[in-house]
């Protein structure tokens, strides 16, 4: 719960070396790399989603991927029934991840920790299986989409187009994210996460403040589901079976929790190592793994402990003083 | 920002077996300083909680500024201007000491789509902010993040932030708690001047911000009230000096 | 027996000890007295290694315990009546005796022993550690203090919060084990008491020893205690 | 419907769920009391079906083949402890879930490496083999013994906990682990032997399973989910409650599958019967979960 | 100069059958000296991961980046089903080694898009006449809850026509199979199908034995017995039927070939997806070689490729595409025979000849 100092210039060099990606490609005859990275940016958008919960408030969601599924769905059903109008298949997607984030947030919200990371788990079990099953829309061979958004000015028709969508609706994320964090939302949401009794205690409702977030957050993955169903014609439960809301948590914390640009570096850093290590040996994940599990070792703020700022951040709340039994005895008989 | 009284009758809570507060019964007038003293264990921070709301009291009733609010929540309360500080510091540690004071000045604005402006943007808070700090003797480390605070400074930035959000009644728990002397003498100072202008329910071990400050005390031993009054009566009330400050109390 | 030097210790960025010295004899008891936060629970972390000393050195028979991990200290026959009682919570009072418990020799402290010292705990054998009153858990914390037949006891307040009749009951008991010959270093509000009880005494002013001598020296000086403890 | 096959589903109910409370009673202790979220628990179980299927292939006695699982698992279970797990415990719940996550892709694919890419075989012993005949229908020997050892497990769970010293220690260090390690005893260690038989029940699971459930990279996850549901529901940290939600998860979901598409059956066409039913067979433990938690968010039995 | 882009899965439960794809192809290639139609071939290889949307990035790969002439494997139907855009776009002729949903076989067909297994009702319509011709009057059907599953099981009924005396869709991904086996045994069927491809098949298979329903129950299968299944299971296979399209003891020349250089080369005996793969390379070698080398005209390629299909030597004795690109070839019934301590191949019979699929109708091209 660093506040990047390096945000501010961060932001601008990143998004100019992302607008300059599609142009190298063609430079280089490469375009492909425009798909992949407009993959990176799509799975980055639904990092930045995460981190409005995860990040600012630590909410543990183990099952954002739900929402990116959802936000394909709303594409393909619809493209499915021959409505391939964008602005349409938008407002159902926001429409349908604000409802369901309403619904399931409401329910999850009532646990914390470890009940708040299965429960989130168990709906988004729930939606692959609905999914799964829906054989009217492919069940688990997916729905082919054949007709991409068209939004009257642009249709995400090809990768670029994609790209550049995915490219614009991040910017914009990414701002609105770094405005929030400042805002007065923003500050009860993290401290929320700090020390919710405290937060209470000055009379501002934890539960909501967490279930707009939550919802937010929701609708925000959607927009990446929506962009990916275009980018890969194609929408499948896959998209929002377990791993993939794993991968996102590792997306996040590589990049940095909290932090503003954390989530896009995290992604691309994340989805260039996999391409990377796939590229050494057919048993990747031999290395990925203890990648991971070393990132989690060392990281508290994800790259910010590369960059890291003058002051240390607060030693962890438990670290120090609890030890001493005296803290011990006091925690407990305030806590709660 | 008038201050408000607040009475409690027969208030009982239980943790399991223990009756941490025994059948309480407290009359706090407007604008009084009231002190609370008793040994550890003996309630205090729990008959806190239940004025604040934070725990469930499990019989009798509260009144505040002439109102019940038993069974209302936290927030209700708040609303009606009560407000607290904690014995175990409980301040937001990876915000600056502005920030922290803020988010208590803000809470009557609330923050329901308060997503853009940043709050620094927030004039009138801000200054308010700036104000209590300077009066909190914590202007040279207003913008430090608190993590990096002495335990003192933490101590005084806790009753800062009850302070921000104006109340009309404020439950210090052990404010002076871990404060050095100096420290303590300019917080007894400071709550000096807040007598009057708000109902003040004090908690403290330390004798001399008791008796320096105190318009009257009650003395809660194994969650019972076993005497309340001026100073003095305390101070020669028999029962008091066996369970509290000892018979050798030459306070 | 215990000998601590130029203790310093630090509660993150807080400075809680500054310079403590302090020693201990064989079968004595011994006071450290002060106002509240003036480092003496602190002193007792340092010793069973639960905080790092900043500075100092704690020796216990030779041993060097700086840094020493809580377990071995234990081990080494130190035992603590920790500050709050600090009793288990999901434990029945005897499994609360038992859990810890350590024999010796046959002079040792058992379940009968420690029944015939509390009777009330008995009574309770079955209840949960929550489910006893203050006082009550005051006693098992002893209890399960004594059940490890420590060589030197430390005991935080022990009286802490009580009825002034169970207070008087816990005196005696302490008493009582400083016949038997047990080592015990005793923080406690209450220094008339205490005084009754302890051999000599130490007063900690703002994480310093400020003051050391024996009992009677200490009783003929109200003043001391008036500035260093007057409530 | 007869009364014995329902009687046999109820079996297979309660034998799906012990292979269930094996794994997740080591899963609930390990974060009950040292508060670490282990996603890697199910590639311990994998580990204890690998180990247990090699070492049976390999010697040709059953009881050895358990006993190298439950070892194997229990020596890799402190080698996790030791290298991912101890320097997690202070932390945040998101960085267990991370490394552990981290470690589940390597052993997954280790076992690629090791075992090759094709379901491995894991033979039952010809003793156990074959089925007896209970309710009047055939009845697999190996099931029923898979359910005798789910029984023996959780009573000597229980008993360790409850009754041996070891057991209140273990409690004891839940609520206070400081003032434990300050009357003498070595938490840590504990701590470690802890780690080691939650991971050794893991591999036991494994081992068990091997022979009825295909050896395979992977197998370990559908199994680790079942099994973080029931410690959810099961409240957290309690054996008990373990016990309980994985009979109640492992009965529910065995009778749901075998009787939701008859219900519906019922009272529409069996084609969309046969559609709905298994989608909501399938999403009929976690609509449990989602139940329970919204409800008792601690869970059925709080840890007492 | 040819270059050739494989992408199947090879990480994760399902790697087994990416690897047996890029080996079999693998074999091919080098038995050809390295070369398609006397053009040195580069071979290209990528994981899918099973993941949609990474097969659909790997074709863009293979088509903007590597400019690969013939991309071949593709995954499972829901990886493949990802990836047809892609390819429809493109042009470039692409082999399916692994599936042929019925999509792609009938409105979604396209010219350059060929499937060198069989369309995934093949074998199951094979099992479904194979009972009819058995005379079992009724048959109890099992598949996991998903597509693939529902389209064979209206592949068996689609040839079979008897009674159906009870369709059991299990949630994807079940392990247990106990209850549904129990619910068979008091349902007392003539014979009982299933479709439970991969690991899946064999826990069913094994928990069939231990329940004591195996050799007493005709059991028909497909896509569950092969030579990996095999190898797990051993003698508990012993008495299972099956429909394949191609069995390791086929007898024809190139089969012999086939499986005698996959065996010391590999150790390890070949299966479907192999011998798919495998033609696959020799079908491209036809091709090319009648383009003489040239590929860079997809359209000129994928006409050569599809001429190419009823001409090239194959494993399978006999194959052809039809109008959609499906294969036309015979499907048999295999049962799975006690061989002294192992396990060997027994054809009951050539269920089907010259089978085509049936979609073909639907497909305009
Ligand atoms: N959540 C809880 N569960 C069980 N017992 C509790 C709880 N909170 C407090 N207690 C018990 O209630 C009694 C009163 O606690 P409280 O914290 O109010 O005492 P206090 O007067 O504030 O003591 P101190 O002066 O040390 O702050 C103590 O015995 C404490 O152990
Ligand atoms: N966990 C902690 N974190 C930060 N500061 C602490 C902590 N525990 C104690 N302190 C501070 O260290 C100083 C000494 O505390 P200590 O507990 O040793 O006092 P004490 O003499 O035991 O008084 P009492 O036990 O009566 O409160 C106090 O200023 C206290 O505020
Ligand atoms: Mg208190
Ligand atoms: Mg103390």
């Amino acid at each position: 719960m660093n506040r990047v100092k390096f945000g501010a210039w961060m932001i601008p060099v990143l998004f100019i070396l992302l607008a300059a990606v599609p142009f190298v490609a063609q430079a280089m005859g490469e375009p492909f790399y425009v798909t992949f990275f407009a993959r990176v940016l799509v799975y980055a958008l639904a990092a930045c989603a995460l981190n409005l919960v995860l990040g600012f408030a630590g909410l543990v969601s183990f099952g954002h991927a739900m929402f990116i599924g959802l936000g394909c769905y709303a594409v393909g059903i619809l493209s499915y029934y021959g409505i391939s109008d964008g602005w349409l298949q938008l407002l159902t997607a926001v429409a349908v991840c604000a409802l369901v984030g309403l619904v399931v947030g409401t329910v999850c919200l009532r646990t914390s920790g470890i009940g708040f990371i299965m429960i989130t788990l168990a709906f988004a079990q729930m939606f692959y299986f609905l999914m799964v099953s829906m054989t009217t829309f492919g069940g688990d061979d997916g729905l082919n989409i054949n007709e991409p958004s068209n939004f009257g000015l642009f249709e995400l028709s090809g990768s670029t187009e994609v790209y550049w969508a995915a490219w614009a609706v991040l910017l914009a994320v990414t701002i609105f994210l770094a405005r929030l964090k400042k805002s007065p939302f923003g500050m009860v949401l993290q401290a929320t996460h700090i020390n919710p009794r405290r937060v209470n205690a000055f009379g501002y409702s934890v539960f909501r403040v967490q279930l707009a977030a939550y919802v937010m957050s929701g609708v925000l993955t959607g927009l990446a589901g929506l962009l990916l169903a275009n980018l890969t014609a194609f929408a499948s439960p896959s998209y929002m079976s377990w791993p993939v809301s794993g991968e996102l948590i590792v997306m996040l914390v590589i990049g940095g929790l909290g932090t503003i640009t954390g989530p896009i570096v995290g992604a691309i850093a994340f989805l260039v190592m996999e391409e990377f290590f796939k590229g050494l040996t057919q048993h990747w994940m031999l290395i990925m793994g203890p990648v991971i599990v070393v990132i989690a070792l060392v990281s508290k703020n994800g790259f910010a402990w590369l960059i890291r700022r003058r002051e240390e951040p607060a030693p962890a709340p438990s670290a120090a003083p609890a030890a001493a039994p005296k803290v011990a005895a006091a925690s407990a008989g305030e806590s709660q | 920002m008038n201050a408000i009284g607040l009475r409690t009758q027969d208030l009982v809570k239980r943790f399991g077996g223990l009756r941490a507060t025994d059948g309480v019964t407290l009359e706090i007038e407007p604008g009084e300083l009231h002190a609370i003293i008793g040994p550890n264990g003996a309630g205090k921070t729990t008959l806190i909680n239940l004025l604040t709301g934070e725990l469930r009291s499990d019989e009798g009733s509260i009144v505040l500024g002439g109102e019940e609010v038993s069974g209302t929540p936290v927030q209700q309360r708040v609303g009606m201007g009560l407000l607290r500080s904690y014995q175990i510091t409980s301040i937001f540690d990876a915000f600056t000491v502005v920030e922290n004071v803020c988010l208590a000045a803000l809470r009557k604005k609330g923050v329901r789509w308060a997503v853009w402006k940043p709050m620094s943007s927030y004039g009138e808070v801000m200054e308010k902010a700036r104000a209590i700090i300077a009066q909190c003797h914590l202007s040279d480390v207003a913008d430090t993040v608190v993590s990096n605070l002495a335990y003192g400074q933490r101590r005084q930035l806790e009753v800062a932030m009850a302070l921000a959000a104006d109340p009309r009644i404020l439950l210090l728990d052990e404010p002076m708690a871990g404060m050095s002397a100096a420290e303590g003498a300019a917080a007894i100072e400071l709550l000096r001047s807040l007598k009057g202008r708000y109902t003040i329910l004090l908690i403290e071990h330390d004798m001399n911000a008791v008796f320096s400050l105190a318009d009257r005390i009650s003395v809660l031993v194994y969650g019972k009230i076993v005497a309340t009054g001026s100073i003095e009566e305390i101070r020669n009330h028999p029962e008091v000096r066996r369970a509290y400050l000892g018979d050798d109390a030459d306070a | 027996m215990l000998s601590i030097q130029g203790l310093a210790a630090k509660y993150g960025s807080c400075q809680a000890l500054f310079d403590i010295d302090m020693e201990v004899k064989r079968g004595e008891v011994v006071g450290l007295i002060g106002r509240n936060g003036m480092g003496r629970t602190t002193v007792i972390n340092c010793l069973f290694g639960l905080l790092k000393p900043a500075a100092g050195s704690i020796t216990f028979d030779g041993q060097a315990l700086n840094g020493m991990a809580p377990y071995r200290v234990g081990r080494l026959g130190l035992s603590l009546v920790p500050e709050g009682r600090q009793i288990f919570p999901t434990l029945t009072v005897e499994e609360n005796l038992i859990a810890t418990s350590k024999r010796t020799d046959a002079s040792a402290w058992t379940l009968e022993k420690i029944y015939g010292l509390f009777p009330r705990l008995k009574e309770r054998r079955a209840n949960l550690g929550t489910q006893l009153s203050g006082g009550e858990q005051q006693m098992l914390a002893i209890g399960r203090a004594l059940m490890t037949n420590p060589r030197l006891l430390v005991l935080d307040e022990a009286t802490e919060g009580l009825a002034p009749i169970v207070r008087a009951e816990i005196w005696s008991v302490l008493a009582r084990l400083k016949q038997e010959g047990l080592t015990m270093i005793v923080v406690d509000k209450n220094t008339k008491a205490l005084l009754r009880l302890s051999d000599r005494n130490f007063i900690l002013d703002k994480g310093v020893t400020v003051w050391r001598g024996t009992s009677p020296e200490l009783s003929d000086r109200p003043e001391l205690i008036a500035q260093y403890v007057g409530v | 419907m007869n009364s014995s096959l329902f009687l046999s589903q109820l079996l297979n109910g309660v034998q799906l769920g012990v292979l269930l409370f094996l794994l997740s009673s080591g899963l609930t202790l390990i974060f009950g009391i040292m508060n670490f979220i282990n996603l890697a628990h199910g590639s311990l179980y994998m580990v204890g079906a690998f180990i247990g299927a090699a070492s049976y292939n390999a010697s040709g006695s059953f009881i050895f083949a358990i006993a190298a699982a439950i070892i194997a698992a229990g020596l890799v279970g402190l080698l996790l402890e030791h290298l991912v797990a101890r320097p997690l415990y202070r932390h945040d719940h998101l960085y267990q879930v991370l490394a552990t996550f981290g470690l589940m892709m390597f052993f997954n694919e280790l076992a690629i490496v090791i075992f090759g890419n094709r379901p491995y075989y894991a033979a039952i012993p010809s003793a156990l083999d074959g089925a007896v005949t209970l309710f009047g229908s055939q009845y697999p020997l190996y099931r029923i013994l898979i359910i005798a050892v789910g029984v023996a497990v959780a009573l000597g769970a229980w008993y360790l906990i409850q009754k041996t010293r070891f057991g209140m220690l273990i409690r004891a260090g839940a609520s206070n682990s400081p003032m434990v390690s300050v009357l003498g005893v070595n938490i840590d260690l504990l701590k470690k032997l802890l780690f080691m038989l939650g991971a050794g029940l893991a591999g036991l699971a494994g081992a068990l399973a091997g022979p009825i459930l295909s050896v395979q990279s992977g197998m370990g996850e559908p199994v680790l989910i079942l099994a973080l549901v029931v410690i959810v529901v099961g409240g957290i940290g309690s054996i008990r409650g373990a016990l309980v939600a994985a009979m109640i998860i492992a009965v529910i979901d065995t009778l749901g599958r075998a009787y939701i598409p008859h219900m519906l059956g019922s009272f529409m066409q069996p084609a969309s019967a046969n559609a709905v039913g298994p989608a909501m067979a399938s999403m009929l433990i976690y609509v449990l979960m989602a139940l329970v938690l919204a409800f008792r968010p601690n869970g059925i039995l709080t840890k007492r | 100069e040819v270059k050739v882009g494989f992408s199947g899965v090879l990480s994760g439960p399902m790697a087994a059958l990416g690897q047996d794809q890029y080996d079999g192809f693998m074999l091919a290639v080098e038995q050809l000296g390295g070369k398609l139609g006397g053009q040195p071939v580069t071979v290209l290889r990528e994981d899918d991961q099973l993941k949609p949307d990474v097969g659909a990035q790997i074709v863009q790969k293979f088509i903007e980046r590597d400019k690969v002439d013939a991309i071949v494997g593709l995954g499972f139907s829901n990886v493949l089903m990802a990836e047809t855009r892609r390819i429809k776009d493109s042009g470039v002729v692409a082999l399916s080694t692994n599936a042929g949903p019925a999509p792609i076989a009938g409105k979604g067909c396209m010219a350059n898009l060929f499937v060198m297994g069989w369309q995934n009702d093949g074998m199951s319509e094979a099992m479904g006449k194979y009972a009819k011709e058995q005379g079992y009057k009724n048959v109890y059907l099992m598949t996991s809850n998903y597509q693939a599953g529902k389209d064979k099981l209206a592949g068996f009924k689609r040839f079979y026509g008897g009674t159906i005396q009870n369709e059991v869709y299990t949630p994807l991904g079940q392990l247990d199979y106990a209850a549904e086996i129990a619910a068979v045994q008091s349902a007392k069927p003539d014979a009982l199908f299933v479709f439970y491809p991969g690991g899946v098949g064999v826990n069913f298979v094994r928990q069939l034995n231990q329940a004591g329903l195996m050799g007493k129950l005709p059991f028909l299968s497909e896509s569950l017995i092969d030579s990996n299944s095999l190898a797990a299971l051993k003698q508990q296979a012993v008495g299972s039927i099956y429909g394949t399209p191609w069995a390791p003891v086929l007898d024809n020349p190139q089969n012999k070939k086939f499986v005698a250089g996959y065996e010391a080369k590999y150790k390890r005996p070949p299966t479907e997806y192999a011998v798919a793969a495998y033609d696959a390379a020799y079908l491209l070698d036809a091709a090319i070689t009648k383009l003489g080398g040239k590929v860079s005209n997809k359209k000129a390629f994928a006409a050569a490729v599809k001429e190419a299909g009823s001409k090239f030597p194959t494993a399978r004795g006999k194959f052809a595409f039809n109008t959609n690109n499906m294969p036309i070839q015979h499907y048999y019934a295999y049962e799975i025979v006690k061989n002294g301590d192992g396990v060997g191949y027994k054809q009951l019979s050539q269920v089907l000849t010259d089978h085509k699929d049936a979609y073909a109708a639907e497909c305009k091209m």
